[in-house]
């Protein structure tokens, strides 16, 4: 609570910096800021009590993704120092944004009440509408922001629509209230509709098939700091968010009680298999890297969501899983940013001969290719593996194996960017050594690495 | 002191090499290789002396996953292997110049780290993780440093690499599966004993079988091979030849056989039979083959098909034999790479037409390149002989065709290493000038001669240290 | 015991150290030097070899010595051992003897080579491995040597290697032995899993006590096949003999140690060294017998026409070995022993002559060119004239006695093989009197230039010469008919009674006068033919007829050829061309699949709102029905 | 109160605002005008908050009502950043039909 409190907080500081006219210390003033509630949120961690009759609930689950999210967002703001660098006026406001996204985010995954819940996702969304509109002039990234707007407002009606008819069903927003009704003996169908209503509006936030066609469009229009935010931060709130919905509110033990659970559950496993066969194969003959990456995205939705089948024991995977791939995601836009700086798109012959000019750079790039990929002592693998043992003891195999084939793919497009670097000769000079850019680089491959070493530190937080 | 020791200093070396800057890179990976070496041997005394050099420390709680490293016979052998191999194919690298030797050679001792560590880890996934990171430094050597045309060897390096992974991704889940048997565990002791149903066998027999039979490589999952063999830098040819496809068979014995048995018993005959076909397809592939890398990779496609037909007759003799003969063609293979690789350096050519006449030119370059021919042939007296007489027992007693049919390598091989030999090497005068063998040069190939001569007239020492582990292994097998 | 091994190394290693020596100082210590060590190397061994042998004889004990394990195998253990008995020392006494000879021989007949070091390190290399082959105490042991003497040959053949036709014979010689060589190691196998063991002793011990099932017998019958197959590739039978002909590329004393006198003999001792088990494997000895006759009739009949004096004597060498097989087809391994020693002796003379001949005409093979070599090179002359009077079988040479028991053998076990093997005989006399007429009588016939150099060869050739000539002459004494020498000191290797001595009776007086006579027939028809009417060979272009197939050796080599070769070149060039490249496509057409599909994914994501919430509202439409209206 | 609700019956507040639901859904799937969509969406927030406050009369409760009012701003908020687009849109295009939003796609 007092992180979410402290989080805005911040975020009006920022705005009135740019008030009393003080720039320069706005980025180190907010990481501090952030680390500050990093810390208190971890001593909140632990604890698990509600605020505001439970506006707000905090748990365990709760302060470990939160957690998360911070320390994205701290990666985030590092970033924009020298992303914002040409536009000075604007970077309280897209600093203050993104806080407030932030915001959002933790909001989500500690809501004790539909109502918060609502709201978080639409800060969420309105802030993303901002930012990925947020070059004026580039008709690229307007047509992102309009894309993502309409879409996503109509997704969030279909949200509403669905709580409206959970509200319907139980009389109550809270959450609690909610699953002790929804275990009782006959519910109406509203309920389960309602539910499902609002799945498939999260299954948009994810981007997951079929309601991924926005994601492709909107990564590539959006400025390359933005892609990054949603391919990491908000993809990673989304997931979490319909994951805690769904256990919190009992939604698959109610659909037991009517017998839906396995159409539900074949839901999933469709969607899940759809969307990683459909993400990787696309990826397959992108050359812009921001489209490529947002189909690995699309591919990457389609693993996570196997989590939800053994929704009972997998946090603690997902947790994991989502820490794993946003880290990776954080490096490789790292060095996106610094490749494609003054470059007028994200083609990937920018990236031809990076393993000459700028070895360091190139490797991390690679050790995050591989890490999604699935490839040893990166955590990418682990997390994998531990998906695939939650889901085999799930009993669902042949789920496994269309999950291994697809990684197989995935190595083809990932590959095709390590070879741009290291088997094609430089086309550019590339110079200066941004500080910042190599410093997120360099901590969040590193810390990706020491979950890869350490898997139990993240994977026992949740169990 | 325990056998993580080795892990430790390669992986120091690979770092240290990499830091120490392009001129001292070869040597500094070299020193380390020794020390690596050295220490190992220090090991072996220590292990024939009864004292125990396996680790286990836990690792991950939830899966059970732990850091243990198992030093038996078997794997000491393998890791000897690895561990001579490497300083002798840096050593014979010191020939050419590398750009960026830096990362050359750091990547070299990284492979090693990481085949070492495949063939000491005595749990499932440690394991996996090894056996997956021995194949990203090959990849990078085979990419940047390798020769020929940069596309052909874009797509060639690709292939190899995705095939491999594609294999072992199916091992990763039977390793799961079998681990959920296990109850969680993936201790190599814990999985030996898993009852699995004949049903279940079969499938996890397969799918470790794809994942070996791509890399070792049995037919026809050998595609990746000939044109990686060309394709790549000759260091990273030795290191896949000599030592990498030892990996798959290696596993073979340690992890495919032990956990499906009764899968294993009941379609020896076919896995058998596909080992021998690959003998005999090598050996007429080669026949005609107009490149020189390219005729020795199919001369070990045929090799290693024997090798594997020996593991799979499940019978002391098979599995004895086909180490023994694995130990053999790992060195005889450097040797006949490296071989290649010195004729390339003074007549920068590999194409079998475009050579011959050297022998008049250089005596002493072509009786070495003649031993070893002879030993890729099995004369007697060489250390091959010695696997290839052991693996053809085995197998004459599974049924006397395999024997026979196995035996065409003889013949077979006599034919086309004596053909390539004699357009290579023989003939009239060579017009070109053909220097002979430098000290270093020689050095590497009287080493490789010296191992083949010296274990082909006395292999007790190796066979006696085997003998014990595989004796465990067949136990497992044979446990119901 | 001590003692024994010592002096089973020395045997064997000084030759080793020779080739040593020869290897790495050759170079530098000059030809002579070189040559020197290399002869004192075998000769050492030589003398060995007579204390040995006297010791053999005095104590009628075999020494046995046992180095080390070699190669473990679960259920036989074998171990680098040597078996010094009768049999081995026996056939030490004519390697070592004949291969110092000729080593001597050696060293003025390649002085003229750049490479003699090598040469001499390759002849003591082939000792050493000859030695081994027929000292080891095991089939294994006898393995190395086995192919150990196969490598010699392929590197002597191929001793002057700018001539990539030499070097093919080389390659050719190699591997038909290599195929060879598989039967045997088959017959190993198979001995290896009926006994238990491959000890030359113990077997004997085990075949001599085991309880015959039919199972037994039958794994006997096709180990002994597969080691006979070994022996042919080995002792040039057919099928596998057209290597030996070829093989005669190499240098002359090659020809005259390795391919007459020591090395494709070993076939022959392995059998002799197997009798045991072979006496069990009655149908694979008439398969023997059948091949040996067989052998040597068309070996025969390819020599009558030959025009290369190597050749004939090449395929002289295969209709002899022809009839030794004659002989151990019938068990009369002491006969085919006998006959081994007696050709030695006259066919390395014959080839040392020969040699000799080619050296005087610097190198000019074809006997159309010689002639009235007798005036120029008389020791020559009586020595090869001697050696041809003993392989016709002119009674009290040498070969009288030993081909006389062999046509005897083969009269008492089988009218038609006796037939055959007399007819083969009588060819013999004809083509050694036709190259001897056509070599030394008449007028020469070759270049002016040659014609004034002619002389005869220096001491170094010409002692061995006699000294051979010699042996040729009598070495018939050691197995008189009657009361054989021979037969003695082989008998404790025998099982069964060593041959039965035909008791001199009026059948064999007429077998041995019908012998005689052919012989003489033979002479005979060669003097009216290339004496009286000195009749010379037509040059090859207007050879017709059945002497045209002849001289082409019945079109054998060209047969195998199409039969064997070609196809498998074919079959290798489209593995390569299509096969492989068929598979790596197969790899690469996954990758283009879904490349393809990509692409079509490509044209749906096209860019507009309207379709993309129209798929949305679709997708939610879809999964609400399946989950509610679906019941 | 609860008569109105009884005489009509919760069922038809629902058929209602599911149908206006709808409509809000076809709009936006029909019309190419980005402001008519904008329009489309508002009809379909507003179905939504119809009928949370039938459901808040139903179950004699006001949480759903105080939902409106968040749901509202929400949607102004929302609107706001919508037109702002749209704006930016306009200046560069010349155009608010979203038709000839199609530069990115592939």
């Amino acid at each position: 609570m007092n992180t979410l409190i402290a989080i805005t907080g911040l975020g009006i500081f920022c705005l009135l910096f740019e008030i009393l006219n003080f720039r320069k210390g706005i980025i180190p003033f907010t990481i501090l800021g952030l680390l500050g509630v990093l810390a208190l949120n971890f001593y909140e961690f632990g604890s698990t009590e509600s605020y505001y009759n439970n506006m707000i609930t905090v748990s365990k689950f709760s302060t470990s993704f939160s957690s998360l999210f911070i320390i994205l967002t701290i990666f985030l703001v590092a970033l924009s120092h020298n992303f914002y660098e040409n536009h000075p006026t604007k970077i309280s406001d897209f600093v203050a944004i993104k806080i407030f996204l932030l915001a959002g985010g933790v909001a989500m995954v500690s809501f004790g009440n539909l109502a918060m819940f609502f709201l978080g996702i639409e800060i969420l969304s309105i802030a993303l509408y901002v930012l990925a509109a947020s070059e004026r002039l580039n008709l690229k990234s307007n047509e992102a922001g309009m894309k993502y707007f309409l879409m996503g407002s109509f997704a969030s009606g279909i949200i509403l629509f669905g709580i409206c008819l959970i509200y319907g069903a139980m009389g109550s927003f809270d959450v609690v209230e909610i699953s002790e009704y929804s275990l009782s003996a006959e519910l109406p169908i509203w309920f389960p509709i309602g539910m499902v209503l609002v799945t498939i509006g999260m299954l948009f936030k994810i981007a997951a098939v079929p309601f991924h066609f926005w994601a492709p469009d909107v990564y590539e229009g959006s400025p390359a700091l933005t892609t990054a935010l949603m391919s990491t931060l908000a993809k990673v709130v989304a997931i979490a968010t319909l994951f805690k919905l769904i256990s919190s509110l009992n939604f698959i033990p109610s659909l037991e009680n009517q017998d839906h659970l396995n159409t539900f559950e074949n839901i999933i496993i469709f969607i899940s298999i759809a969307s990683m066969t459909v993400g990787n194969i696309m990826a397959l003959r992108q050359v812009n890297v921001k489209r490529m990456l947002a189909f690995s995205g699309i591919s990457h939705a389609g693993f996570m969501l196997m989590t939800f089948l053994t929704a009972a024991t997998s946090a603690g995977v997902l947790l994991y899983y989502t820490a794993a791939y946003a880290l990776a995601g954080i490096a490789a836009f790292s060095v996106i940013l610094y490749v494609c700086k003054n470059q007028n798109d994200e083609d990937i012959t920018n990236f031809h001969g990076l393993g000459k000019t700028n070895p360091l750079l190139a490797a991390i790039l690679t050790a995050s290719l591989l890490s999604m990929a699935g490839i040893p002592i990166f955590s990418g693998f682990f997390a994998k593996l531990f998906l695939f043992n939650q889901t085999i003891q799930a009993g669902h195999i042949t789920l496994v194996i269309v999950a291994v084939i697809n990684s197989i793919i995935s190595v083809g497009y990932y590959f095709k960017l390590i070879l741009a670097m290291y088997s094609k000769e430089p086309n550019q000079e590339r110079t200066g050594k941004p500080f910042l850019i190599y410093a997120v680089a360099i901590v969040s491959i590193t810390l990706n690495i020491a979950l890869g070493l350490f898997p139990s530190l993240v994977l026992d937080l949740l169990n | 002191m325990n056998v993580s020791t080795i892990l430790i200093i390669l992986l120091i070396g690979a770092f240290a090499t990499y830091f120490s800057g392009d001129k001292l890179a070869s040597k500094v990976a070299l020193l380390f290789s020794l020390a690596a070496l050295g220490c190992s041997i220090v090991l072996l005394n220590n292990y024939n002396a009864g004292e125990n050099i396996s680790v286990i420390n836990a690792w991950i709680t939830q899966p059970k996953i732990s850091f243990a490293l198992n030093a038996d016979g078997l794997g000491l052998a393998m890791v000897l292997l690895t561990l001579a191999l490497t300083p002798i194919i840096i050593f014979s690298s010191f020939g050419n110049e590398y750009k960026n030797a830096k990362g050359f050679y750091g990547l070299i001792l990284f492979m090693a780290f990481a085949m070492t560590g495949t063939f000491l880890a005595a749990d499932g996934l440690l394991y996996y993780i090894f056996w997956e990171l021995a194949l990203i430094p090959i990849y990078f050597i085979a990419l940047i440093w390798g020769n020929g045309d940069a596309d052909e060897r874009r797509k060639a390096v690709v292939k190899f690499f995705i095939y491999t992974l594609a294999g072992s991704l199916f091992m990763l889940v039977a390793f799961i599966y079998l681990s959920q048997k296990a109850n969680g565990s993936f201790l190599i002791e814990d999985l030996y004993k898993v009852e699995l149903s004949a049903c279940e066998q079969f499938w996890i027999f397969l799918a470790f079988f794809l994942a070996y039979a791509i890399k070792i490589p049995i037919i026809p999952f050998h595609t990746w091979q000939a044109n990686v063999y060309q394709k790549a830098p000759t260091v990273g040819t030795m290191l896949l030849s000599g030592i990498m496809l030892k990996m798959g068979l290696y596993s073979v014995i340690r992890w495919q056989l032990p956990i499906a048995p009764l899968a294993a018993k009941e379609y020896m005959n076919i896995f058998i039979a596909l080992g021998i076909a690959g003998v005999i397809y090598g050996s007429i592939v080669a026949l005609r083959q107009k490149d020189l890398k390219k005729l020795l990779a199919y001369s070990s496609l045929a090799h290693v098909g024997l090798i594997a037909a020996g593991s799979y007759t499940l019978t002391l003799d098979g599995l004895r034999g086909a180490v023994l003969q694995m130990i053999a063609h790992g060195f005889v293979v450097v040797g006949l790479f490296f071989a290649a690789e010195v004729i390339f350096r003074r007549f920068e050519t590999r194409e079998i037409a475009e050579l011959g006449g050297i022998r008049t030119q250089s005596p002493k370059f072509t009786s070495m390149f003649l031993i070893l021919v002879l030993a890729s042939v099995a004369l007697p007296s060489t250390f091959n002989f010695v696997g290839e007489f052991t693996v053809l027992y085995s197998l004459s007693q599974i049924n006397i065709w395999f024997a026979v049919l196995g035996g065409t390598t003889i013949i077979l091989g006599a034919y086309y290493m004596l053909r390539m030999f004699q357009h290579v090497m023989l003939g009239q005068t060579n017009s070109k000038v053909f220097a002979d063998v430098t000290l270093s040069e020689g050095i590497s190939f009287a080493v490789i001669i010296a191992v083949l001569l010296f274990f082909g007239f006395y292999p007790k020492p190796i066979t006696d240290l085997i003998t014990p582990s595989l004796e465990t292994i067949l136990q497992v097998i044979n446990k119901n | 015991m001590e003692m024994d091994t010592n002096l089973a190394l020395l045997l064997v290693l000084t030759p080793f150290l020779g080739f040593l020596i020869n290897v790495f100082f050759g170079k530098s210590l000059g030809k002579t030097v070189s040559g020197i060590i290399g002869t004192v190397a075998v000769v050492i061994s030589f003398i060995v070899t007579l204390v040995l042998f006297d010791q053999i004889t005095s104590t009628g004990k075999a020494i046995e010595v046992t180095l080390f394990d070699w190669i473990q195998i679960s259920n036989l253990k074998i171990n680098l051992g040597f078996l010094l008995d009768q049999l081995s020392v026996l056939w030490l006494l004519f390697v070592t003897g004949i291969g110092s000879l000729i080593h001597l021989y050696s060293i003025s007949y390649m002085h003229d080579d750049e490479n003699m070091h090598k040469f001499f390190s390759y002849l003591n290399l082939f000792v050493f491995f000859m030695i081994t082959l027929v000292i080891g105490s095991n089939l294994l042991v006898l393995f190395i040597g086995w192919e150990g003497v196969g490598l010699c040959s392929y590197l002597l053949i191929g001793f002057w290697h700018k001539n990539q036709d030499y070097n093919d014979a080389a390659k050719k010689a190699f591997i038909m032995n290599r195929i060879g060589d598989l039967g045997l190691l088959i017959g190993m196998f198979i001995l290896g899993y009926t006994f238990k063991t491959l000890d030359y002793t113990e077997l004997k011990q085990t075949i001599l006590t085991i309880h015959y099932e039919p199972q037994i017998a039958w794994n006997v019958s096709i180990a002994a096949l597969c080691l006979f197959i070994g022996a042919c590739g080995k002792s040039a039978q057919i099928p596998l003999y057209t290597w030996l002909p070829d093989a005669m590329a190499g240098p002359t004393p090659v020809s005259a140690l390795i391919h007459a006198a020591t090395m494709v003999t070993a076939g022959i001792f392995m059998i002799t060294r197997l009798n045991f088990v072979f006496d069990l494997a009655t149908d694979v000895q008439t398969v023997i017998a059948v091949i040996g006759a067989i052998t040597s009739l068309v070996a025969a009949t390819i020599g009558l026409v030959q025009t290369d004096i190597k050749k004939v004597l090449a395929y002289s060498t295969v209709s002899q070995l022809g009839l030794m097989f004659l002989a151990l087809g019938f068990g009369a391994y002491e006969v085919a022993v006998f006959h081994v020693i007696t050709h030695a002796f006259f066919k390395a003379c014959l080839f040392l002559g020969s040699g000799s001949v080619i050296h005087g005409l610097h190198g000019e093979q074809d006997m159309r060119k010689m002639g009235g070599l007798r005036k120029a090179m008389p020791i020559t002359f009586w020595t090869m004239l001697i050696s041809s009077l003993a392989i016709s079988g002119v009674p009290f040479f040498s070969g009288f006695f030993s081909k006389d028991e062999i046509l005897l053998t083969a009269f008492h076990h089988s009218i038609p093989l006796y037939v055959v093997g007399s007819v083969a005989s009588i060819m013999t006399a004809f083509y050694m009197f036709r190259l001897m007429f056509l070599t030394f009588f008449k007028e020469f016939r070759g270049t002016e230039e040659q014609k004034h150099h002619l002389h005869e060869s220096g001491s170094l050739i010409t002692i061995p010469l006699i000294i051979l000539a010699i042996l040729a002459a009598f070495g018939g004494l050691i197995s008189l008919p009657g009361h054989s020498w021979l037969n003695e000191y082989l008998a404790p290797l025998f099982t069964k009674v060593a041959g039965e001595e035909h008791h001199l009776g009026a059948t064999e007086y007429t077998l041995m006068g019908v012998a005689v006579l052919g012989g003489l027939l033979g002479i005979l028809i060669a003097y009216i033919k290339y004496f009286k009417q000195d009749n010379v060979p037509e040059s090859d272009e207007n050879i017709t007829g059945l002497s045209k197939v002849l001289y082409n050796k019945y079109y054998v080599d060209e047969i195998y050829d199409a039969v064997f070769v070609q196809p498998i070149n074919v079959l290798s060039k489209f593995f390569r061309d299509y096969i492989e490249t068929g598979l790596s496509a197969l790899v690469f057409g996954l990758g283009k699949v879904a490349n393809e599909i990509a692409f079509q994914g490509k044209r749906l994501q096209s860019g507009s709102i309207g379709l993309y919430l129209f798929v949305f509202v679709l997708g939610m439409c879809a999964i609400i029905s399946y989950i509610f209206l679906a019941q | 109160m609860d008569n109105i609700l009884n005489q009509i019956g919760i069922e038809n507040y629902i058929f209602l605002s599911v149908v206006l639901f709808c409509i809000g859904i076809f709009g936006v799937l029909y019309r190419r005008n980005a402001i008519i969509v904008f329009m489309s969406i508002e009809i379909m927030l507003n179905a939504v908050n119809l009928l949370f406050v039938a459901f808040s009369t139903y179950h004699q409760d006001a949480q759903g009502q105080v939902f409106v009012f968040f749901s509202m701003a929400v949607a102004a908020a929302e609107v706001a950043v919508g037109l702002a687009i749209l704006v930016s849109i306009f200046r560069n295009l010349g155009s608010i039909s979203i038709d000839n939003l199609k530069n990115l796609k592939g």
